[in-house]
């Protein structure tokens, strides 16, 4: 009786976690250059594993629900949103696997991806590359936009495709705050001037790793000095400065600086409860959500600073051995359609920027895009952009993360 | 003794009893609120708003919140019944029979008790990789039972320390098969011992974290990782809910199992036999 | 069928999963943390990852605020669950409502404890909003840093609201089984109440005290999700920093998270012998 | 040297609704060993523990030499219980448990020492004192709980079953090492007890206490010969009660006319005899001989049980195997109730 329901057991355990094995399409290659009809049918009734950051339940629906619902109305295939609390955590596994030897048979088949975690997958051999011409919608893709084809300064390669785009911009509470500090140069003041109101998270939290950059920035006295591969002497020159201006704010950040926030969600919990009164993210639609979800007062405004912020673009990846490569495919040119990126455009949704040209559209698209209102407290993306700094190369971001650490952080 | 001595010693008690409650109920109370809430900020005591949405979301579809409910009750009701097709068999041995070697069995069994998961569970991660047990479901069960494991042969060794078996040998002669003893003469009476270290078993894997973190790799979505990735990203009112979730189970089985647990019972008495 | 053979297929499948599982992992760990690994081609053992951790002083920083966090807890939630468990032994109005709770409380995860911790300690949380209620602060930055901060109270108050009443049961269930009538003796022969607690009651209770507090100072030493959710930034506890280390990109940080997963196993089976020899010599003495 | 006074002692524990001990007055003289005999759930140990300090009394008093010790603390009465499974403390040594009272006096530890090392001398331990409890035999164990006891000369002790939990062959040992330290020391000492054979071998006195109510307090003696009342002497294994009426001193039985002495209860009521004080085929001439029917004849290895019917009485009698040989029932036999072993209860 025991062995029988040992037996059980096994069994039904093994039953809930079945791979799909049918539309094993782990080798990408074969499909690169297909036509797409051939690919829709290879992924026909397959799965896909999406592994990304699942914070934040305007995403996460966007994500199940109206990109889950065409790829299981219009391809047959199951979308597994898998959430993450930093993407890291889904570089690793296939990392992981890589170093195992498992070649065909990963549990990740896309990661949504950008900068350093981009640069290690790439560096790592960890992407499939080389596919994107195969997708009919990569052609809403300005690849001839350096800021689209380079990814944090590493060239793409066709190693990844744009999703959105996004760029750094405070807030702050009209009814707390009359007047924000609308630079580095004035924030650095304005700290001082109010003790215990300000502070970032620490890096390597990708926002506050941004923020550190922009006083990286204002220490260059620019972004054109640092553009490039890594230069260590130029490093050494500017992070000094940085380093001396971040330690001289300490005394008058939140909790004398003796710790900081772990993550940008922690930051904007301190802000929320007036704990802080200046709070910032990389995604500047965020304020709109946030406010509608009850998470900030409804009298917050979002803004940029005078002398520029910095922009980026986000990317969908397929790991090198994702087995469900044409489902992924599949996702990913479902991703970059015209009506996906206006879906996600729309403020109560998302309201993040699309990473395709919208011109290159149907008409209908062009006119949902030209019909959405941002949300009144979001800052004007196209203002933003008029005020646009670029991001350094991955090698850069390392080092400042890791400077930060032991100059500033510990 | 006094009576006023007496009076006064009593309502000293009552009164401690109520700071007890109140601690003890207290963490539980803001969580519930939240969930509730929308826009809850300091420094109002309650908030302003209130709202249905995190309920909605939570037990939306696409919230996973409900899969990832069934997901983690399958996992830890697997590792409770492998617990306890392992662990009784072992407590028998260890609670019954003197042999040589025993100290070092029992140390071997207990050493996950003291030794944290995390020291552990790296190495079985790599190894995981290899066999392919890593982000599979069978592979969570597998490494639940770790800590899930020492706690139920625990038990089980303290109650058939106490058991008397020559109620099986009676039963026996009687005319009962090995089979038919087991189910009428031993289980019975070491029922109790399989409640509470299956109960223990099952919270144990109930509110493993770091382990299923790590070799579920994000593909094992159970209801801590779900809820640990909404407190971290700031959504109180969605973390609120999905704890509310999270803590049911276990207080159904709690109301279900809990005349086992007071003390007289003498199961959880096992714990004080190391 | 022999005794012999009866016991080894008893023993079989627990020692089966322990040994595989249990020993197997902490073995790859230290053939792992020592840079050795055939499979992969790592062939030549040596101790680069343990010089990468004794060379960094947050790893010193660290231990430090996890022997704090474990040994601060496993004291404090034991003193007070013998107190709670005498009160619970007597009758009085609610005692059936404090041993429901305490049951409660047993299901509950580590998880949302810290959770309910979060949203009543901060400096905007449930106690600070009674402060400014009450006036005695104006914004949260006056109220005490009790969470994410240096001295890890908030963590500690989570394991105290969850290992009170995982202790109190095993030390109730043990004095319940213990009965009254030693402490009667000592009283008659002329041990005040404290005396009779000192020497009679705790004594006796104290193998289960004991056996609990291990296992909370254990769990407590090597617990990840809590100080990763209540513990301040820098330094972070070692488990956080562990699996820090293990989740770096860069793959030469794995075996230095291997040789940080052994430490953690010796460090915390050393503390625990030094403990229970240490704690028995003093309470039986 | 205390003399223990005990009065209208009642014990109501919560929610009950009958007494556990009702109203039960005592007095028990300087340096006396009295036994509290009763069946179990008589009340017994809850009177003991009450003069213990370790339970309180719903009403009544205890007094020692005439002081009430009702709200002194257990530790202050000088009163020491040892109980009926001795309840050594495990984790200590035989003579760190001798030498638990002395210390919580915060004696001097050489002193401590020293006294421990007569105690166990005393107790015939001498060599023991390093062992562990669990390393004992019963009759071991009692006495160092007795020596444990002793040691803190208390001035009233209390034991618990006190021969109970022994051998046939060590009961009396015991007895012996009990009432020559009770002796001794001169401590005032109370015992409880189920057994009647217990209370008569160790006791000065006896205090009967049945369904919560004291029913005699008498030497051991008093109890076989005069008993207050048929339960009394049925627990005495008392078999034998005959009613009838008694005038001057003769007893109007239903067979017949027995002769009595002076002094007893007169009127209609019970008249008892004890077994053992029935004589067999004795001089026919003697007064109240009566022939016997044989009913029943029970073989009990050092005695024989005869049940014999005199008219229409039942009567039972305990003789020497070797007096009845041959006789078998059905038989006729003389029996003889001399007249001072016949006594009328009270009605």
């Amino acid at each position: 009786m025991r062995h029988l329901l040992i037996t059980t057991l096994m069994a039904s355990t093994f039953a809930m976690s079945s791979h799909a094995a049918f539309a094993d399409t782990a080798d990408g290659d074969s499909l690169i250059g297909k036509p797409w009809e051939e690919i829709t049918a290879a992924a026909k009734g397959g799965e896909v594993n999406w592994f990304l950051w699942g914070g934040s339940d305007s995403i996460n629906q966007y994500v199940s629900e109206y990109i889950g619902g065409i790829l299981k109305d219009k391809y047959d295939i199951t979308l597994n949103r898998v959430g993450l609390s930093d993407t890291v955590e889904g570089v690793n596994i296939v990392l992981g696997e890589k170093e195992a030897g498992v070649t065909d048979k990963g549990s990740v088949d896309m990661i949504w991806i950008n900068g350093e975690n981009f640069r290690t997958m790439k560096q790592g051999g960890l992407a499939f590359c080389g596919y994107t011409e195969t997708l009919p919608n990569n052609a809403l893709v300005n690849w001839d936009n350096p800021a689209i084809a380079n990814d944090f300064g590493v060239p793409v390669d066709g190693c990844e495709v744009p999703w959105s785009k996004a760029q750094f911009a405070f807030a702050y509470d009209t009814a707390r705050t009359e007047n924000p500090p609308r630079s580095i140069a004035e924030l650095i003041e304005w700290v001082k001037a109010n003790p215990g109101q300000f502070t970032y998270p620490a890096p390597p939290d990708f926002n506050g790793s941004v923020f550190v950059r922009h006083v990286f920035y204002h220490a260059a006295g620019g972004a054109e000095n640092l553009l490039g591969p890594f230069d260590q002497a130029k490093y050494d020159e500017v992070s000094a400065k940085t380093w001396q201006i971040l330690n001289d704010m300490e005394p008058y950040l939140w909790r004398e600086g003796k710790t900081y926030p772990a993550s940008i969600a922690a930051l904007e919990q301190l802000y929320a409860n007036s704990e802080v009164d200046l709070t910032f993210n990389y995604e500047p639609a965020g304020v709109g959500l946030n406010i509608e979800n009850g998470t900030f007062p409804p009298t917050t405004q979002g803004y940029g600073l005078t002398d520029g912020t910095i922009g980026n673009t986000n990317y969908t990846i397929i790991p090198f051995n994702s087995p469900n490569k044409a489902a992924a495919l599949v996702l990913q040119n479902v991703l970059l359609s015209g009506e996906a990126q206006a879906q996600k455009a729309l403020p109560d949704v998302w309201g993040t920027q699309p990473a395709i040209e919208v011109d290159r559209t149907s008409d209908d698209v062009q006119a949902v895009f030209a019909s959405i209102k941002k949300h009144p407290a979001v800052v004007d993306p196209k203002e933003l952009a008029k005020n646009s700094l670029p991001e350094l190369q991955a090698s850069w971001i390392s080092a400042i993360e890791k400077g930060w650490l032991d100059n500033v952080g510990k | 003794m006094s009576t006023r001595k007496s009076l006064i010693t009593s309502n000293l008690r009552v009164l401690t009893g109520l700071v007890l409650i109140t601690w003890l109920i207290l963490p539980l109370i803001p969580l519930a609120i939240w969930s509730f809430a929308r826009g809850w900020f300091f420094p109002d005591l309650l908030p302003k708003t209130w709202s249905l949405n995190a309920w909605n979301y939570a037990l939306s579809d696409t919230a996973g919140v409900l899969d990832s409910l069934w997901l983690t009750i399958g996992i830890s009701l697997a590792a409770t019944v492998l617990s306890i097709l392992v662990g009784v068999p072992a407590g028998r041995a260890l609670g019954m029979y003197k042999f040589k070697g025993k100290e070092i069995v029992e140390l071997m069994i207990l050493a996950p008790t003291i030794v944290p998961g995390i020291a552990v569970v790296l190495g079985i991660h790599s190894v995981f990789i290899f066999v392919g047990l890593n982000n599979t479901v069978p592979g969570v069960i597998l490494v639940h039972l770790v800590p899930t494991l020492p706690y139920m042969v625990l038990v089980m060794s303290g109650i058939f320390a106490n058991y008397d078996a020559s109620f099986e040998a009676q039963a026996r002669s009687l005319g009962a098969s090995a089979l038919k003893t087991f189910w009428y003469v031993t289980l019975p009476a070491i029922m109790p011992g399989i409640i509470v270290g299956g109960l223990f078993a099952f919270l144990v894997s109930w509110s493993q974290y770091i382990l299923t973190l790590l070799i579920g790799g994000g593909r094992v979505v159970t209801l801590p990782l779900l809820l640990f990735n909404f407190a971290t990203s700031g959504r109180n009112d969605i973390t609120g809910a999905i704890g509310m979730i999270y803590i049911l189970p276990g207080i159904i089985i709690l109301l279900l199992t809990a005349r086992h647990l007071s003390g007289r019972s003498g199961a959880v008495g096992g714990f004080g036999q190391i | 069928m022999s005794d012999r053979l009866k016991i080894t297929l008893l023993l079989l499948p627990a020692m089966l999963i322990i040994v595989l599982l249990f020993f197997g992992g902490l073995a790859i760990g230290l053939m792992r943390s020592f840079n050795y690994m055939p499979v992969i081609g790592l062939t030549e053992p040596d101790l680069s990852a343990y010089f990468l951790v004794f060379t960094d002083r947050e790893f010193y920083l660290s231990f430090l605020l996890t022997f704090h966090i474990a040994f601060t807890s496993t004291v404090i939630s034991s003193i007070l669950a013998i107190g709670a468990a005498l009160l619970l032994r007597r009758n009085f109005v609610g005692r059936s409502i404090v041993n429901f709770l305490f049951q409660l409380n047993l299901t509950v995860p580590h998880l949302v404890g810290a959770i309910g911790m979060l949203y009543l300690f901060s400096q905007s949380g449930s106690f600070a909003r009674l402060a400014a209620e009450w006036n005695l602060i104006a914004k949260p930055s006056q109220f005490p840093a009790l969470v994410f901060d240096p001295y890890a109270i908030g963590i500690i108050l989570q394991y105290i609201w969850k290992e009170i009443p995982f202790i109190g049961v095993i030390v109730l269930a043990n004095m319940q089984s213990i009965g009254e009538d030693y402490e009667s003796v000592a009283r008659s022969l002329g041990a005040s109440r404290w005396q009779t607690f000192r020497h009679v009651l705790l004594p006796l209770i104290f193998p289960g005290v004991l056996s609990a507090s291990v296992m909370v100072f254990a769990f407590t030493f090597g617990a990840y999700e809590i100080p990763a959710l209540l513990g301040a930034n820098y330094p972070a506890a070692l488990p956080v920093l562990a699996y820090r280390k293990y989740t770096d990109v860069d793959l030469a940080a794995r075996p230095e998270a291997m040789a940080m997963a052994i430490i953690i196993a010796i460090l915390s089976a050393v503390m625990i012998y030094i403990y229970i020899r240490y704690s028995r010599r003093r309470i039986r003495g | 040297m205390t003399h223990v006074s005990i009065k209208e002692l009642t014990k109501v524990y919560p929610g009950a609704s009958e007494p556990s001990l009702d109203r039960l007055s005592l007095e028990i003289p300087t340096g006396e060993l009295t036994a509290l005999l009763g069946p179990s759930g008589c009340g017994k140990t809850t009177t003991m523990k009450m003069i213990a300090g370790l339970l309180d009394p719903t009403s009544g008093d205890v007094t020692f030499d005439g002081r009430s010790i009702l709200k002194d603390k257990p530790e202050n009465r000088g009163v020491v219980m040892v109980f009926q499974n001795y309840l050594l403390f495990p984790y200590m040594s035989v003579a760190d448990n001798i030498g638990f009272g002395l210390k919580m006096r915060k004696m001097d530890p050489a002193e401590i020492k020293r006294r421990v090392g007569e105690m166990l001398e005393l107790v015939k331990l001498p060599d023991l004192g390093k062992r562990k409890p669990s390393a004992l035999s019963g009759g071991q164990q009692q006495r160092v709980a007795l020596a444990r006891a002793l040691i803190v000369q208390p001035n009233v002790l209390l034991l618990d079953e006190p021969l109970s939990n022994l051998d046939a062959h060590l009961r009396f040992e015991m007895r012996d090492l009990i009432r020559s330290l009770q002796q001794e020391m001169g401590i005032t000492t109370i015992f409880v007890t189920h057994d009647q054979e217990e209370a008569v071998v160790l006791a000065d006195r006896v205090a009967l206490i049945l369904d919560g109510c004291m029913k005699q307090y008498d030497n051991a003696e008093a109890f076989y010969k005069r008993p207050v009342d048929e339960a009394t002497a049925r627990f005495f294994g008392g078999q034998n009660f005959m009613s009838g009426t008694t005038r001057g001193t003769v007893f109007e039985a239903s067979f017949g006319q027995l002769q009595l002495v002076e002094g007893l209860n007169q009127g209609s009521g019970v008249l008892t005899f004890r077994p053992e004080n029935v004589l067999l085929n004795g001089d026919p001439s003697a007064p109240n001989t009566l022939e016997a029917n044989i009913a029943d004849k029970i073989y009990l290895g050092t005695q024989t049980r005869l049940k014999l019917r005199i008219g229409q009485e039942n009567v039972d009698i305990i003789t020497n195997p070797s007096d009845v040989e041959g006789l078998s029932p059905g038989d006729l036999i003389r029996v003889t109730l001399p007249p001072q072993t016949l006594w009328m209860l009270t009605s």
